[in-house]
């Protein structure tokens, strides 16, 4: 079975993207706790999560998302979106999740506005 | 085996479609394209088709873990048929449905989840009923528990 | 309607997926769909699910063009199971088959076809043959006729 | 049902391009049949069939291309394919469709090699 997501950590000015290859389901728990550790070992303050478009999305994926918005709201953290097909914006939307994650169309546009 | 071709003739009519699946999470992958496959086929446009996705995907991960209670040896079945412009998938458990009342589910609050105040799950249902047009759960027939729902082709 | 649960929890087991399609050209996407989804989840690559979609397609296309004789109240039945690096899928149709001999279907020739010497049809067995790592056809069963497709997971 | 194939004729130099937007199936024989008769009306000698990378194509489909061919051969017509995905290629090649019609990568390369 591919419940595997893999999740690279990448720096971007004082930006710390996790970028989430592949579904996001609740088989994804251990990639998301090992990425958050690892920003918090280096110290992260902003976390961008980049999906990809054609990503499947579960609500048990996305349990396992909000878990993550409360423990970087939490730490004072400031952590954004990006990636996502108009679907799961959509789903994003009606979940609440853009009341504590901004949503950006690209990489670039988020990682502008957060570094402000 | 003789029964089983014949039963096939007699329960389903030239607009139906049914998958029978394995009680593995995963799996309502599947499920999921196929009914994708079938809206495509019947005309729906691309949002619509994945609502879909997302609907089927929700009804079958719920019949695995509560209906079926994750059971590898039990079923999930999803039917689906379109007519007059109505698609219409059920998707059946092994089991006894959510108790007389799931209306009084708590509906998601994004706030009360974040201060932990309310389980991060608890999406699915809701998300199917913000997709669909209409959806019918907590039906026990002879066969199971079913969750039933209706998308409109439209424009 | 009893029967109908209990006898699929006795038939299918949990590594057996099952589709019931009726009679319709252009409904084989759903089997392709089915087919591919459930191929990538066991871990075929991408090619190889391609050669998949098109051995099931070729095969619901003859199951519903041969076996079923166009008739729009037949069923197509196509079942799929993987267990040890195997991926069976099985296309079955209310058919007779083709016949003791099917071997003797004449091959393919291009420029037969092109020269108009030879139908430019008969290319699905052909296909099927060429991408698969097996197939049986001709089986008739209580159930009607069968074709049996195997892939092996390499690599 | 989506058994619709659109096919819109396109010139390139002395190279007439059928676009072929969709899948390919028997369902398709008469969208071929009026683009070949529309082409003949221009006095096309030159064919570039254009596929989609993720067109759906059967053998039904690969039939009405196969008198296609035979007829564009009787016509002393050349006949080049581009557009398609790898499996295609090979299931043509298999087929022996590149007997008849060499298969290109891109137009581009397919208008150089027609023109000369
Ligand atoms: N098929 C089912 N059979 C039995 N109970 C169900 C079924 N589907 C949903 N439920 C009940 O409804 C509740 C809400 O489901 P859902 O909104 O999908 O959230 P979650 O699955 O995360 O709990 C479940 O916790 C379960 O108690
Ligand atoms: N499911 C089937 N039932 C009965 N006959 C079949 C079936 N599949 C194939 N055949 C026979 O085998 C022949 C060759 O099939 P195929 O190679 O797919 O080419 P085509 O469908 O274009 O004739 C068919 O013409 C038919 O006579």
């Amino acid at each position: 079975m591919n419940h595997e997501t893999e999740i690279n950590l990448e720096k971007q000015d004082d930006i710390t993207i996790f970028d989430v290859q592949g579904d996001v389901t609740a088989f994804s728990e251990p990639f998301f706790t090992k990425a958050y550790e690892t920003a918090n070992d280096q110290a992260a303050c902003k976390i961008l999560l980049k999906f990809t478009e054609d990503a499947y999305i579960n609500s048990g994926g996305i349990a396992i998302l909000i878990q993550l918005l409360a423990q970087t709201k939490r730490n004072n953290q400031q952590i954004c979106i990006t990636g996502l097909s108009n679907h799961f914006k959509k789903i994003f939307n009606m979940v609440g999740i853009t009341k504590f994650a901004q949503i950006y169309n690209t990489v670039e546009d988020a990682v502008n506005d957060m570094a402000m | 085996m003789k029964p089983k071709n014949s039963k096939f003739v007699r329960m389903l009519d030239e607009n139906t479609i049914e998958v029978s699946l394995p009680n593995k999470l995963g799996y309502e992958r599947i499920a999921m394209s196929c009914s994708a496959s079938f809206a495509k086929i019947v005309g729906f446009l691309p949002e619509r088709v994945e609502d879909l996705k997302t609907a089927v995907s929700e009804a079958c991960l719920n019949a695995m873990e509560h209906g079926n209670l994750n059971h590898p040896d039990k079923r999930v079945l999803i039917t689906m048929d379109y007519n007059d412009h109505i698609f219409r998938v059920s998707v059946m458990d092994q089991g006894e449905g959510m108790g007389e009342t799931p209306e009084i589910l708590e509906e998601p609050d994004i706030d009360k989840k974040i201060e932990n105040l309310q389980t991060p799950r608890g999406l699915g249902m809701f998300l199917i009923k913000q997709l669909v047009d209409q959806v019918e759960y907590n039906k026990i027939t002879d066969e199971g528990h079913m969750v039933r729902m209706v998308l409109k082709l439209t424009g």
